[in-house]
């Protein structure tokens, strides 16, 4: 696993508000293309929000954030390029209940990449298959558990081709014999080197593929290291806590 | 039978239109008013002793003859038109008539018709659920000429309409007509065109088979017209009931003299009670629809037929 | 299972017809048969003694005898002498026109007005919440009353239409609003299909004429009722006047008339859905391309084209010319006549029924949680990709139910057509037919029976569509 | 584990930020006008659109309303004031005519001294139904909910108070049946009984044992005839007994249309389908013209109790889909838990699904009230006289012919207000079922 | 513990159809009074239904069953009797959430045993001590926790004073922590001398308390044993793959 120079995104001195409320205060990060970075951080803390922030669900009010070269603006163009670039997936996958798996996977690369069908399927069954589920292609998302849905989620998200993906604690409404399927994915994800975001209080996934763990609080990044050292050694009084917390049940 | 029903309920059920100027409409204070309603006191003063012992039903153009049928009301005193139909098919027993009517037409001055043969291609109004839409069609079928008609549920609507100029011509009973025209802003602006395109007889009816309970409503029907003739009033019935007069006819009448009372099945002064709820048939006509009133009806066909009129007694004797 | 282990035959006991769960639903089954049975033979008993009290017989016969009253809307030919069955008719037709009518300008006011409802512009959601409430929690009744009202003070009458300082028409001298409705031209054709011969004064152009308007249910959607001669009272000849105008026309000369018949309109219907199918092709066309290549070719001009040139070529062919309303002896002749009566039945219908419609398709978007529009946003999907893809889709579920049920009862609504006197199936079989022959019993049953089949189908309809489109589940 | 790179510097926050206001054009009024009235070209017209409609309504509509005349004995009396006033043409309200004739419009031709009973009813109404709509309210209350359909009946029509008792009476026996005879008998044979019996005493006893009471006792309000109820009042009454009395024969109809015996579910689907497939004018319509032929000859009671008649077959067949509904809405387990307590079906039914079922169903009740309510409306066509109704009627009167408006506008905004609040609290009560099925 | 003679439940030949699908086939089973047995087996083999043909929750349609004595027929009265003989516990407790815990308790024995009420509270105070929550008597099932409201279910059917108590899959909806506190109620109940039947996944339980375990697949009683010789030396095929899966994760 080895990470580049190169910056995939760059958030400096962004600010967010919601209504008066100060969500996002002062955030600086630099994420390096193949990084894999682990989020914490308490209940409310802004974890969600920040990385929502980076494909543009949710608008930031002040700062910058530069993803892959291109600066997030109200630019629709900018939008679009930077949403085709990064993928996302959420703690209630959201499929489309509507569609086959098959279909929730070929939607976005026929509609925003514009790639003929036939190509489209064929990565999406390449993807299928990396998730280990091809033999649902053709169910709907209702008729599959939890932790199957999830990992459709992610293959829908890696057919786009993203160079980044941002993971909202995916785990965390997943039954726990399902845990481990999804997690098996991520970390395989991981060791083909995609630069992941992940807001996850899967601690044991954290050690093992994390390159930087960051832990959030009140809206501020307030500490950020190595997963050894962050785990074994955490500096701030804050983090102490929400360790002893988190690693004690 | 229907008259020991009334007397054991203490009230007469009586069943009048939901609401038409000077033949029925409640006031104010809940009383209802009109020439078909002063009928209705009648009757129940003469078989009950007091003009107010009525429960009035109000009943539309489509259920009124299932109210009478099924025994709901008593009489059914709304303005209907005696026809053959109703009154053998629908099997009712039409009492009498209380106001001769005809379906006219109506309309604005400044259309400038004279007559309702020139009403070709003309929007009519008409008043649903009556005989008026078949005279209508059958009057625009003989004259060969064309007509829109507007069917309304109501007068009130259907004036509304005709003010506004949705129709051109507005098509009831005369009286009907009169009375609409009474209470415009301008009734001077509106004619009556001269046709009167059918007959109109309407009284009070009752069901067939109990010809006592006909014979009571029939005759105080009769008993206020004859009142009239004789110059029975409100104002002198006491006295001329006190004693015999020296008309036998006003006798009989008023129960001075004969047994016309008993006959019927009630007490001896049951015509005078009629006549005092209301007055005579004059009195009442006056009072709710005649010149003096917003209505403003002249007495014309329904004058006494001893002034020209079709109001004609049969004798008390 | 040939060893079936019941107890040993004990033989039937009466108590088991209670206390045996086999014979038990038996035993009640029977008792409530037969309690329904007496209930109905008791019904029905008391309807033949107290018709025979009133000297009345059960029988449909009046429907074949002549009706004798007009009926000023008719979608197919009617005069006062043909019988009550066809009146019944006449009325049923103009229930299912306004029915129809209806419908569809609820379903789009009802979308408008849901869509603006969950607009973030606050005085846009206020109004289309005042529009809501407002229709919901009045009487339906009330609104009716009160538009019927509204457009016949409001509007100019048609003789306000006369003189130099009158009201004008609008549209180049072709609509005229007035307070007995709408004036809007008519479509009529120089070389009609099958009109030609009507202006031939022989005694069986009629019946050639009212064959064709029979046959064809569009001709009749075009005259709602045409101009002037609303009503034809002529017991022979004048009824020919199938095109409003032609029999005037007649009258004048041997020269062809520009009118309109049945086959010309079934002509157009046809162009049209060819047209359609046409476009359709097209569509699917388009998505092979896709497929095939990933990109989709710009389709819309060359559907719009597929199905408006040949309809023009059809309209050339045919010689169509507008026939304009204009003013006549009281009204306004020629054109197509839309009455106050039906207007105000419709508005009043569409408005009330629209805000439920309105609610329903609020609750159907609201229904699609925020993170399908936001996991469509993550892959890169457009707004208005994700409204046709993603959202809409899965709202149509949700809000086509409840739609189709209020198309039900607007239609049951339709009834209240009684209150501004529009002369539908309720007023003509259910109203005068009964009033005049004294059968509110067959009359009322056979009144009853239409609206159940109507609301049958529909609610067949909508049971096909639940099961076609149910979400598949674990 | 992980060859880290250089680049990824551990970092520790020292100072906490605190928070700070955001930026000036995120807050106030501005911004929300940005984002609410003029955020795009569309919603900038829409803005102004919608700002045109609501002047040109309030422009016509405010003067003529505010400017309403109040004094005035009749139409043309009205007219003049309004010319003296206003000017010759100025058009305004004439709202003398609500002066004289609300109370008309509100009870119909109820005798004036006694109007003190239907608002001792109405208040009587409320109290009844506070503790089914609002659960905070004290379960004793439900007593007054059980005998209030008497006491209701009892002070609007008034008669002899021990018609009601008797009557009363009836459904005591039956319930004593149900709890006394029913271990003796099992319970099919109980509820046989105790419909049978009750409705024997109903028809044969019960008229005569209310007389001879009267006689010892004489207790009694007095009477007042149907037809003298009209009005908001007749409104109110026959929806509201349309509801109450569907709500039974609702319930079974639900019941009926989930079991799985053959003949009865057809029979209710079949049930429910007429009656809600025909539009209820029509059955009106029947209530009036027909109803008569159905019953033995010589039988006729009025027009009022046989449109509550069909109102109440009408209303239970919309009732049996909302219970429906919350019957379905029930878990399985649920049945299963009551079969497996050894609790046999009307039991069940009764302690453990009805209570579950019928909660989750009274926004679905109440909303079919209100339905029923705007219904009620329709009864114009037979001639009752509704509150529409009665407007004819006043415009019938010489002195209030040509009256139009105002008095629409009156009941409209009656039925508004009426409406208006019962879908609010359906609303509400939606939500909090929604809350605590959580 | 000691097992009597009396036969508590017979169960011979019986055969069950859902539809055309054989769920049941030939199960013959003798449970003897005091016997605790523990029924296990993959999802689907026909577990639950067959505990539910005991209390005729489901009616099996050949061969016959015989509870204390009574033969299972289609006759109410019989069917009234067992049911009031037997108590069962679900696996999602199916408290009625519109009564309190107390009535939950006290109305089956009021409505069916016809116990003055008073009486009946008592006897379900005492079985609210018995599973360790008194306390919680008059709130509603909602305000408790999952392992709360499984051991108010097991009070309900000890109300009714049953000889023979089903449980199917008692534990199987709970939070880890919780599963102990129901295990526990039910070992108590065991040691009580109870004739239960219980379909569970825990093997602890099984080990513990079992005096026989069933193993069923496919509709079938596949082997039956003591606890010991079941889990250290199964015989059959399945059983041997069952509890390697079962006991592996
Ligand atoms: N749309 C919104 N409007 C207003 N406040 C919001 C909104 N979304 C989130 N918040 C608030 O912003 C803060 C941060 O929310 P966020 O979802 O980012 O937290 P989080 O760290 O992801 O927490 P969790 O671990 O619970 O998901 C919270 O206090 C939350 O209440
Ligand atoms: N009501 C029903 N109708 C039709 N088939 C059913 C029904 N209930 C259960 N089945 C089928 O019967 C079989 C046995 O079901 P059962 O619930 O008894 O299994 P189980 O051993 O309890 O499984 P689990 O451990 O998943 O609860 C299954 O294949 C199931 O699909
Ligand atoms: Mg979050
Ligand atoms: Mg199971």
């Amino acid at each position: 696993m080895k990470v580049s120079d190169e910056v995939a995104i760059q958030i400096t001195k962004m600010n967010k508000w919601y209504g008066t409320f100060h969500v996002l205060r002062d955030i600086d990060l630099t994420v390096y293309r193949g990084e894999r970075i682990v989020i914490a951080g308490p209940s409310g803390s802004g974890k969600s929000t920040m990385i929502r922030c980076i494909n543009r669900l949710e608008e930031h009010q002040a700062g910058s954030i530069v993803v892959d070269g291109i600066e997030l603006s109200s630019d629709l163009k900018n939008i679009d390029k930077i949403r085709s670039e990064v993928g996302m997936c959420f703690q209630h996958f959201n499929l489309f209940p509507h569609l086959t798996i098959l279909e929730n996977c070929t939607l976005a690369p026929i509609w925003v990449r514009k790639i003929p069908k036939k190509q489209a399927e064929e990565t999406a069954m390449h993807f299928l298959e990396k998730v280990k589920i091809p033999e649902q292609a053709n169910k709907y998302p209702g008729q599959l558990s939890g932790g199957q849905q999830q990992r459709v989620a992610i293959a829908r998200s890696l057919c786009m081709k993203p160079r980044i993906m941002l993971f909202d604690e995916p785990t965390s409404a997943l039954d726990p014999e399902m845990i481990k399927e999804v997690l098996d994915t991520m970390v395989e994800l991981a060791e083909e080197g995609m630069t992941m975001l992940c807001v996850t209080h899967e601690m044991g996934f954290a050690r093992q593929v994390a390159n930087r763990v960051i832990f959030m609080d009140a809206g501020q990044i307030v500490e950020q290291n190595e997963p050894e050292e962050f785990f074994n050694n955490p500096q701030h009084e804050r983090t102490k806590l929400f360790l002893s917390q988190i690693l004690g049940h | 039978a229907t008259l020991d029903d009334v007397k054991a309920r203490g009230e007469l059920k009586c069943g009048v239109s939901t609401g038409l100027a000077g033949f029925s409409a409640p006031d104010a204070n809940n009383v209802w008013q009109g020439f078909d309603v002063a009928y209705c006191r009648a009757l129940a003063a003469a078989v009950l002793g007091d003009p107010m012992k009525v429960a009035f039903t109000q009943t539309t153009g489509q259920t009124r003859f299932t109210a009478l049928a099924s025994g709901e009301i008593d009489v059914l005193a709304r303005n209907t038109t005696w026809t053959f139909s109703r009154d053998v098919d629908l099997k009712f027993e039409f009492i009498g008539v209380n106001y001769y009517d005809g379906q006219g037409f109506i309309a604005p001055k400044s259309l400038g018709v004279a007559s309702a043969k020139e009403l070709d291609g003309a929007t009519v109004c008409i008043q649903t659920g009556t005989t008026t839409e078949l005279n209508l069609a059958d009057f625009f079928r003989a004259n060969n000429i064309s007509y829109e008609p507007v069917p309304i549920e109501t007068n009130a609507e259907a004036q509304q309409q005709y003010l506004a100029g949705a129709c051109d011509v507005y098509t009831t009973d005369a009286s009907g007509l009169a009375a609409t025209r009474a209470t415009f802003e301008n009734p001077s602006d509106h004619v009556i065109l001269p046709e009167i395109i059918s007959k109109e007889p309407l009284g009070p009816l009752v069901r067939h088979g109990d010809n006592e309970w006909g014979d009571i409503a029939r005759w105080t029907l009769n008993a206020l017209i004859a009142a009239e003739e004789y110059g029975v009033t409100s104002a002198n019935i006491a006295e001329l009931s006190s004693a015999p007069t020296n008309n036998p006819e006003i006798n009989r009448l008023l129960g001075t003299e004969g047994e016309l009372g008993a006959m019927l099945g009630l007490d001896a002064e049951w015509a005078k009670r009629a006549i005092m709820a209301g007055g005579n048939y004059g009195e009442i006509f006056e009072k709710n629809i005649g010149e003096a009133t917003p209505i403003g009806l002249s007495r014309g066909l329904n004058a006494q037929w001893t002034e020209g009129g079709l109001l004609y007694s049969p004798p008390f004797r | 299972m040939a060893t079936i282990s019941d107890p040993p035959e004990r033989g039937f006991r009466l108590s088991q017809l209670i206390f045996d769960t086999r014979y038990r639903s038996m035993t009640i089954q029977v008792v409530a048969m037969v309690l329904i049975g007496l209930l109905l033979s008791w019904l029905i008993s008391n309807t033949i003694h107290n018709l025979e009290a009133l000297g009345k017989d059960f029988n449909f016969g009046f429907l074949s005898q002549p009706a004798g009253y007009d009926i000023n809307q008719q979608l197919i030919d009617y005069n006062n002498q043909m019988t009550h069955g066809r009146a019944a008719l006449v009325g049923i037709l103009n229930t299912l026109l306004v029915a129809v009518l209806g419908c569809a300008l609820a379903t789009v006011l009802g979308v408008i007005a849901g869509v603006l409802r969950l607009s973030n512009n606050w005085v846009v959601s206020r109004l289309t919440a005042v529009y809501v409430e407002g229709f919901r929690n009045v009487p339906l009744l009330l609104w009716i009353v009160l538009i019927f009202a509204l457009m016949t003070e409001s509007m100019p009458a048609p003789r306000d239409f006369r003189g130099e300082d009158g009201s004008s028409m609008l549209l180049g001298e072709s609509v005229a609003i007035t307070n007995r409705g709408v004036y809007i031209p008519n479509v009529v054709f120089s070389r009609s299909l099958g009109g030609n011969d009507v202006a031939a004064p022989e005694p069986e152009a009629p019946a050639a004429a009212a064959a064709t308007t029979n046959m064809a249910g569009t001709y009749g959607a075009s005259r709602i009722a045409t101009g002037g001669a609303g009503v034809q009272t002529g017991q022979s000849g004048t009824s020919a006047a199938a095109g409003g105008e032609a029999g005037d026309g007649a009258a004048e000369g041997g020269e062809v008339i520009p009118t309109s018949s049945g086959w010309d309109w079934l002509l157009i219907l046809a162009v049209l859905i060819a047209g359609g199918v046409g476009a359709k092709l097209l569509g699917t066309r388009a998505a092979h391309i896709q497929e095939s290549t990933g990109k989709r070719p710009m389709t819309l001009p060359l559907q719009i084209a597929a199905v408006l040139v040949p309809l023009i070529v059809v309209l050339v062919g045919l010689g169509a010319s507008l026939d304009k309303p204009h003013l006549g002896g009281f009204n306004f002749d020629g054109g197509v006549h839309l009455r106050n009566s039906l207007i105000a039945l419709w508005l009043a219908l569409s408005l009330y029924t629209g805000a439920f419609i309105a609610e329903i398709v609020r609750g159907g978007i609201l229904a699609i949680s925020k993170g399908q529009t936001e996991a469509a946003y993550a892959l890169g999907l457009r707004p208005g990709t994700t409204m046709n893809l993603v959202i809409l889709p899965q709202a149509l579920r949700v809000i086509i139910p409840p739609l189709i049920s209020q198309f039900l009862n607007l239609t049951k609504n339709s009834s209240l057509a009684i209150a501004v006197g529009y002369m539908d199936v309720r007023s003509t079989l259910g109203g005068i037919t009964i009033n005049q022959t004294g059968r509110e019993l067959e009359g009322m049953l056979l009144l009853g029976l239409f609206y159940l089949v109507l609301s049958l189908l529909i609610s067949g309809v909508m049971n096909l569509y639940n099961s076609s489109v149910k979400l598949k589940e674990r | 584990m992980s060859d880290t790179h250089a680049q990824t510097v551990a970092y520790v926050r020292d100072t906490m930020l605190d928070q700070q206001d955001p930026p000036l054009n995120q807050v106030g009024a501005v911004k929300w006008i940005r984002e609410n009235l003029f955020s795009g070209w569309l919603n900038i017209l829409l803005t102004l659109l919608s700002l045109w409609v609501v002047y040109a309504a309030l422009s016509h509509l405010l003067p003529w309303a505010l400017r309403g005349i109040w004094d005035a004995s009749n139409l043309s009396e009205c007219r003049a004031l309004a010319a003296e006033r206003y000017g010759a043409d100025a058009s305004v309200a004439c709202w003398a005519v609500l002066a004289e004739r609300w109370p008309q419009l509100i009870f119909g031709f109820f005798p004036k001294e006694l109007y003190w009973r239907p608002i001792l009813a109405f208040l009587l109404f409320l109290a009844a139904v506070a503790p089914v709509l609002f659960s905070s309210v004290p379960r004793k209350m439900l007593w007054v909910t059980a005998l209030a359909p008497f006491a209701l009946f009892w002070l609007i029509w008034g008669g002899s108070i021990w018609g009601p008792i008797a009557a009363i009476l009836g459904f005591v026996i039956g319930w004593a049946i149900m709890t006394y005879a029913a271990p003796k008998i099992g319970a099919l044979l109980a509820v046989i009984l105790a419909i049978i019996v009750p409705v024997l005493y109903w028809l044969f006893v019960c008229g005569p044992l209310a007389g001879a009471l009267a006689s010892v006792v004489p207790l009694s309000l007095q009477t007042v005839a149907t037809q003298k109820m009209g009005g908001f009042l007749l409104a109110t009454i026959i929806g509201v007994s349309g509801i109450v009395l569907s709500l039974p024969l609702g319930i079974l109809l639900a019941l009926g249309r989930q079991s799985d015996m053959f003949i009865i579910n057809k029979f209710s689907v079949a049930f429910i389908e007429i009656i809600r497939g025909v539009p209820l004018i029509v059955w009106l319509f029947t209530a009036s013209l027909l109803l008569n032929y159905f019953l033995p000859p010589g039988t006729n009671f009025d027009l009022m109790l046989r449109v509550i008649i069909m109102v109440t077959l009408f209303s239970a067949a919309y009732i049996a889909e909302v219970v429906r509904g919350g019957l379905a809405a029930l878990p399985k387990g649920q049945y299963e838990a009551a079969d497996a307590l050894g609790l046999d079906y009307w039991k069940s039914m009764r302690l453990i699904i009805l209570p579950q079922a019928l909660k989750i169903s009274i926004p679905g009740i109440v909303n079919t009230f209100i339905g029923l309510f705007k219904d009620t409306t329709l009864v114009v066509f037979i001639g009752l006289l509704d509150p529409i109704g009665l407007s004819s009627s006043i415009r019938a009167s010489t002195d209030w012919n040509g009256v139009y408006w105002e008095l629409f506008v009156f009941i409209g905004l009656c039925f508004f207000i009426f409406c208006f609040s019962m879908g609010r609290y359906s609303l509400f009560l939606e939500k909090k079922l929604r809350r605590e099925h959580r």
